[in-house]
């Protein structure tokens, strides 16, 4: 319950903050919502020697429209994501899981930039970022670059932010005429999900267009399901073929096994949700 | 001197609660939120290994941080600090291990104590926990229950076996019943069926406390116990301190239901720590720890056999347990099982019965009480065992239950287990909840669904329970080798205003006794309910007692607040004879007023407590007090029963199971307070609810804990459960005057098997028999693939947890 | 925890002992560990376990339990303890060396067993993160053996 | 480690002290404040018993720290009554018995009054999924969905 003693920085800007990065005489972690890395101090299953927050950085914050995409402040946090209009109405997907993460009090604390740097592969996050093939903005010393959603996650709570960058925006296209659908199975609710997917689909004189599925907790990282999406673009949007297209949700997954299911019964789930969620992304596309 | 008017009866009103007001404002008294001037923190030093020899403990590192007073080992320790006590050797051959409160050789789980660090501040303590360097040499940790029973790997080798004990009751024997094998051997039928009782966490809210403060002349002792009594007891025993030198206080209590009934290794350490360095000293354990060191409860196999004949009349019971005591006997690991061997024969006529029970060691921390305590195990074995007995007949599980069971005319009821059930009336119950449930026309939708093969199906679980509350008449007690006795006190003490002090010796920890003893006395004396105050939990105020837990409080602690409230009346009634010039034998009592009879004279509660607290005026001899003790010792256990229905949906693609409607009538006999009542069954209904579907302590092979934490271990929060139809009959308890039953744990222990027996009902078409508990969706979705996959009955089993968690 | 793996090398059988008996080639092999002393068959050394906001550090000692030359059956064990108290790790490999044709076939059993902290709070990944482990250090003494062939 | 200055407002009083980085908000809360009406019944960020708001909206204070809270509002159970009137949650939570052992009470009602601000008049089931972040082991939540219901209809979300 008492982490190990720490130093702690509260930068004003993403310049202050690299440079405190930059420091590698120490272990430093950078605290972003807390809400993952608090109980990690508090277990002691890390002793960082400088804990640098980015709460005071303003320029982390908020969300906005550049052209057709939105930007969203890596310290912007999950209820603001929940509730802000322009993801409602441009990313309704993110506003969807956004208002699934963990429960209220986590959600007003915690941030989306957090969540996707902690990159566990049950989050809500990371899954339906690759479904919204989000693009992550990172900084560094030697500058910006910008990793698409997919190539973004590397391993169980490990992605391609190096230890003296950080992730300072989430750019995610807009979805206007998109349907969505969100599963997220749990024994409880306040479980880390067992399986989740989210889906989306466009639909174009009477079938189906376009499809994007994303697992999560299918791998140690969030899995496109792209033979789902493949098999329902040009699909009608039926019971049937939708299933059908379902079907091989699980191909090339490689599920955790633990207390709440060994990899025979998430691949079929994952199978029954995307069905779910593809069926709910239909009816909310309005087929 | 005129009457005034009556009052309006208090007993049966549905007050809101005393207790509240400093709960919801924050002023709550927690024992973690004691401080105490120069008070010192303790910190625990945890094996993570479930089994192995201490080959050193460096402390040098941890003696010289900053902020820290002392290191104790439990080398430091030896002599000093005893075993841990069990009150309950079941037989005269029970055998147990030595169980320091700090290891001295070896540890046998993983969460056992191995030093115990002493600083200024509990983040110092916490800071040099790390500092502590123990080696250890491994042992094979024995985990797996049924493997420990066989005896390969002994892990106390000086007894010679993993067996603590094995107690039988046989009713030919005993003479109440005929003999099991004869049964067996003439039955129409057979049934035998084996379950999980799965080992479960109590997980009340407030993590265990400890503040001992050594300065003064008694040692006191504040703790978040349910037992300040018997702490205290056991203290002075295992430490050789006076018990009059120890003062136990049971402040705000943050929950128990069993877990805190308990003498903890924590509870010694921390009086040994202020003893050791003169100061007050404070343990707080984290949550993590509760999970680790605080004793878990159930976990038995069982296993059942039913004999009857072709028309679903029960014969004869024969049951198995292999019980896991976990890696010591704390203070009535043993008894646990025994608790409930009285019960498996429930509301039914067995003319046979026959119970054997083994106790065994494995390398896990210890069970021992949680909610229902033994009751709750006998209770879902037999209530699944007359549904599998319906299921082998073709019969309506109701209906096999009405053939069987004690019809309301046939009270009092000698049982086959050698109790006699006082009072009950399952026909009523029963018909009600049919009615509120609406079964038939859940049973008509269930045929739909199962018709149109719908993707959710409806299951339909029945549990007509019974227990045994009001623990206990001491006699029986003590004819099961349990250490105390089971009666209560109280103490009236009559203030000069009128207004009363109630001293109990129970312990309330979210019961809201002091708010129904208020009832109780306002009822008994005439007195306004604010004008009494309930006093409890601590050793100084309450000087004696036997606690809370058993639903005993109502049933024997009412009681004995009862006695004392006669005893009161019956000295006032001298001195208002006395002021009104009449004979005491013609002095009538009712709603607090003193007449005379047949006349309109009389003289209030209040003008009487005034006149003795005066003392000017009183009868010749009289002794100036009206204050009175009362220790009432209960003729037998109570009984409540009821019948609880469950509509479970289950989604036969994913395995999710979903309560979609529960209904329960309970029989607890006469009510005090029925909003207190129901809050009893609604948290009882969760904790059932929720072994049923959602929780399970799992250990691996290697004993570490696997479900650590909340984030593993699955307590419901609010989405997770329905709103539950409660409602009541009534048939009074003839055992004690108030004629109440008890209700802590109705709730949980009937509704575990309603829920399983619904999950089956509405997958048993598939070809599926049993599913083990928790009924996970994993668990639910893999027996209805086995079963459908054709080879044979599907049954959810996935052995032990460990091997699941292995897969 | 039992893990389970098998691949070939292209080198001789003995060459390949060979390695497998070379502490300084085998321990560096497995992500995050360093030796500190070899003493004869005994050896000291430490293994750094970083995952994201997680970090370990187990010290701990080992030795070779088996070496049958004649059976190709070496058998090493390793135990350490968490720097911080969290928790025990130990390992026990089992590796069996046979002739195929002009390489060697190498069957390693690995039974693990992790205790504290990291079983108690991983939500299960402990498991899929030592399997991974155990992957990335058998892959790289199949990469060992298969340049230095 | 060097302890930083923080100043912050909690139950409408301000407080100036020096703490440990490490520190969190609930044990400053409790052991330098002496509130000790917010509690602590996990490590985890589970159970939500340490639930208090800052600048209006719930949050776990085991999962912040002290340090966090500069230059921030907080209100915990003890600064909910105003006037010596309860709130009417407060209020609602007795009337309906919806505590027992009491100890996840101050969270739940934290929470409570946090789910009402952003949702005035909620289902039973918008009720339930609003205290998903807090743990009761004593009431089967049935009575604290009446209490929060009992207190919406009063207008508790002024």
């Amino acid at each position: 319950m008492i982490p190990s003693a720490f130093d702690y920085e509260a930068p004003a800007t993403v310049a202050e903050a690299l440079t405190l990065l930059a420091d590698d005489s120490r272990e430093v972690k950078v605290l972003a919502g807390g809400q993952s890395l608090l109980p990690v101090l508090k277990l002691r299953m890390a002793d960082p020697e400088l804990v640098v927050s980015l709460q005071q950085i303003d320029e982390l914050r908020g969300v906005r429209m550049e052209d057709q995409t939105l930007v969203i402040g890596a310290m912007t946090r999950h209820a603001d994501v929940a509730r802000e209009p322009l993801i409602g109405a441009h990313a309704p997907l993110l506003a969807r899981a956004a208002a699934e993460i963990a429960d209220p009090q986590v959600r007003h604390r915690g941030t989306i930039g957090g969540a996707v740097v902690h990159a566990d592969p049950a989050s809500d996050m990371p899954a339906t970022l690759c479904a919204l093939e989000a693009q992550m903005q990172v900084v560094g010393p030697s500058g910006q670059r910008t990793v698409p959603a997919a190539e973004f996650f590397e391993d169980f709570f490990t992605t391609v932010v190096e230890e003296d960058e950080l992730l300072t925006a989430i750019r995610v296209p807009s979805y206007d005429d998109w349907g969505i659908g969100y599963e997220k199975f749990t024994r409880v609710a306040q479980q880390w999900p067992i399986v989740s997917v989210a889906a989306m689909v466009r639909l174009e004189g009477g079938s189906i267009a376009e499809a994007r599925v994303a697992l999560g907790n299918m791998d140690t990282v969030p899995v496109r399901a792209a033979g789902v999406e493949a098999a329902l673009s040009g699909a009608a949007p039926t019971q049937e073929a939708v299933a059908a297209a379902c079907a091989s949700a699980a191909e090339g997954t490689n599920p955790t096994e633990d207390l709440n299911g060994d990899a025979t019964y998430r691949r079929h789930l994952a199978t029954v949700l995307a069905r779910r969620a593809v069926l709910a992304a239909v009816a909310d596309a309005g087929a | 001197m005129t009457v005034t008017e009556e009052h309006a009866p208090e007993i049966g009103k549905a007050r809101a609660r005393k207790e509240d007001a400093r709960l919801i404002t924050g002023r709550s008294r927690y024992t973690d939120n004691m401080v105490l001037p120069g008070m010192l923190h303790l910190a625990m030093v945890r094996s993570p290994l479930a089994r192995a020899r201490i080959t050193s403990i460096d402390t040098s590192a941890a003696r010289s941080a900053p902020g820290v007073v002392r290191v104790l080992t439990g080398k430091d320790l030896t002599g000093e600090q005893g075993s841990m006590p069990n009150a309950w050797p079941v037989t005269e051959d029970q055998k147990a291990p030595p169980h320091p409160a700090v290891a001295e050789e070896t540890v046998n789980f993983a969460g056992e104590i191995v030093a115990v660090v002493i600083a200024r501040s509990p983040a110092a303590a916490r800071d040099a926990v790390e500092l502590v360097d123990v080696d250890y040499e491994p042992l094979t940790p024995v985990v797996d229950l049924a493997t420990a029973a066989r005896d390969e790997e002994l892990i106390y080798p000086e007894l010679g076996t993993n067996h603590s004990a094995t107690w039988v009751f046989d009713s030919a024997e005993a003479g109440t019943g005929g003999d099991i094998k004869e049964a067996i051997s003439a039955a129409e039928i057979v049934v035998e069926r084996t379950f999980r009782q799965q080992r479960l966490i109590p997980a009340f809210m407030e993590p265990r406390s400890t503040v001992v403060d050594p300065t003064g002349e008694q040692l006191t002792v504040w703790s978040a116990t349910q037992i300040p009594h018997i702490l205290r007891v056991m203290l002075a025993l295992t430490l050789g301190i006076p018990e009059s030198k120890l003062r136990v206080i049971a402040p705000d209590v943050g929950g128990g239901f069993g877990g805190k009934l308990q003498v903890t290794p924590e509870e010694v350490i921390t009086v040994l720590a202020a003893r050791h360095t003169g100061k007050p000293c404070k343990y707080t354990e984290t949550r993590s720890e509760t999970m680790v060191g605080a004793h878990h409860g159930r976990d038995q196999i069982q296993t059942l056999r039913i004999s009857a004949k072709a028309d679903g009349t029960v014969t004869g019971l024969d049951v198995h347990l292999v019980a896991n005591m976990g890696a010591y006997l704390g203070l009535i690991t043993s008894g646990i099982p025994i608790l409930g061997a009285f019960m498996y024969n429930g509301i039914y006529k067995f003319p046979a019965y026959r119970f054997e029970c083994t106790n065994v060691f494995t390398n896990q921390v210890w069970t021992d009480a949680y909610r229902g305590a033994g009751r709750p195990e006998a209770t879902f074995a037999i209530e699944r065992m007359m549904d599998e007995l319906a299921t082998e007949l073709g019969m309506d599980p109701i209906e096999v239950r009405e053939k069987n069971w004690i019809q309301h005319d046939e009270f009092p009821f000698a049982t086959v287990s050698s109790l006699e059930y006082d009072s009950g009336n399952y026909e009523a119950a029963t018909a009600k909840a049919l009615e509120l449930f609406g079964y038939d026309e859940l049973r008509a939708e269930q045929t739909r669904r199962r018709e149109s093969g719908d993707v959710v199906q409806l299951g339909i679980g029945v549990s007509t329970f019974t227990e045994m509350c009001g623990l206990a008449p001491s006699r029986v007690l003590g004819a099961l080798s349990y250490a105390a006795g089971g009666w209560e006190h109280a103490q009236v003490r009559v203030l000069p205003t009128g207004k009363v002090e109630v001293v109990t010796g129970v312990s309330p920890h979210g019961q809201g006794h002091v708010t129904s003893w208020s009832q109780i006395v306002a009822d008994r004396l005439g007195v306004a309910f604010e004008d009494v105050e309930v006093l409890h939990g601590d050793t100084q105020v309450s000087q004696r007692g036997l606690d809370t837990y058993g639903s005993r409080s109502l049933a024997v602690g009412g009681m004995a607040v009862v006695a004392a409230a006669d005893k009161v009346i019956e000295k006032a009634k001298v001195v208002a004879a006395h002021l009104l010039e009449a004979a005491t034998d013609d002095i009538e009592f009712s709603g607090g007023q003193f007449t005379v009879r047949g006349t309109d004279q009389g003289v209030g509660f209040g003008d009487v407590a005034f006149a003795v607290f005066a003392a000017h005026d009183l009868p010749d001899g009289f002794e100036p007090s009206l204050d009175s003790d009362a220790t009432y010792d209960p003729e037998n256990f109570s009984f409540p029963h009821g019948t609880h229905l469950a509509a479970m949906e289950v989604d036969t693609e994913t395995g999710q199971v979903r309560v979609r409607k529960y209904v329960c009538v309970d029989d607890v006999g006469n009510v005090i307070n029925p909003m207190i009542v129901d809050g009893q069954v609604h948290g009882g209904l969760a904790q059932g609810i929720a072994q049923a579907l959602f929780e399970e302590a799992v250990y691996d092979d290697s004993g570490t804990l696997l479900t650590g934490s909340f984030t593993e271990y699955l307590v419901p929060s609010a989405p997770d459960l329905p709103s539950f139809t409660t409602d009541r009959t009534v048939t009074p308890s003839t055992t004690n005057a108030l004629g109440v039953k008890g209700v802590g744990e109705a709730g949980t222990i009937a509704s575990t098997p309603a829920i399983v027996n619904g999950v089956l009902d509405a997958i048993r078409q598939f070809g599926v028999s049993d599913v083990e508990m928790p009924c996970s969706p994993s668990r639910v979705w893999h027996a209805i693939q086995a079963a459908r996959v054709g080879s044979g009955a599907g049954t959810g089993h996935t052995g032990t947890g460990g091997e699941e968690a292995r897969r | 925890m039992q893990l389970e793996h098998h691949f070939e090398v292209p080198a001789s059988r003995a060459e390949t002992w060979a390695r497998f008996n070379d502490l300084e080639q085998v321990v560096p092999c497995f992500p995050g560990a360093s030796l500190t002393e070899v003493d004869g068959d005994e050896f000291t050394g430490s293994v750094k376990v970083k995952l994201g906001p997680i970090s370990l550090q187990y010290n701990g000692s080992g030795r070779y339990v088996e070496r049958d030359e004649a059976a190709g059956r070496i058998v090493i064990e390793a135990s350490g303890k968490d720097r911080r108290g969290n928790g025990n790790a130990g390992a026990t490999v089992t590796a069996v060396l046979t002739e195929a044709g002009e390489g060697t076939a190498v069957e390693v059993v690995t039974e693990m067993d992790i205790g504290g902290k990291p079983a108690q709070f991983g939500r299960g990944m402990i498991q899929s993160i030592s399997n991974k482990m155990l992957d990335k250090f058998l892959a790289c003494i199949r990469e060992k053996m298969t340049d230095s062939a | 480690m060097a302890s930083r200055t923080i100043t912050l407002t909690v139950d409408g009083v301000s407080y100036t002290d020096d703490v440990e980085p490490r520190l969190l908000l609930v044990q400053y809360l409790r052991e330098v404040l002496g509130k000790t009406g917010t509690l602590v019944g996990c490590d985890t960020t589970n159970c939500g018993a340490c639930t208090v708001l800052v600048d209006g909206e719930s949050i776990k204070s085991c999962t912040m720290l002290a340090v966090e809270a500069d230059g921030h509002e907080v209100t915990t159970i003890e600064g909910l009554a105003t006037d010596g009137q309860l709130h009417p949650l407060q209020k609602a939570f007795n009337e309906c018995h919806a505590l027992q052992c009491g100890f996840c009470t101050s969270g739940m009602i934290m929470q409570s009054v946090s789910l009402l601000a952003e949702n005035s008049r909620p289902t039973d089931q918008e009720v339930r999924e609003g205290l998903e972040g807090n743990l009761c082991r004593c009431t089967g939540y049935q009575n604290i969905v009446a209490a929060v219901q009992q207190a919406a209809g009063e207008g508790a979300a002024r």
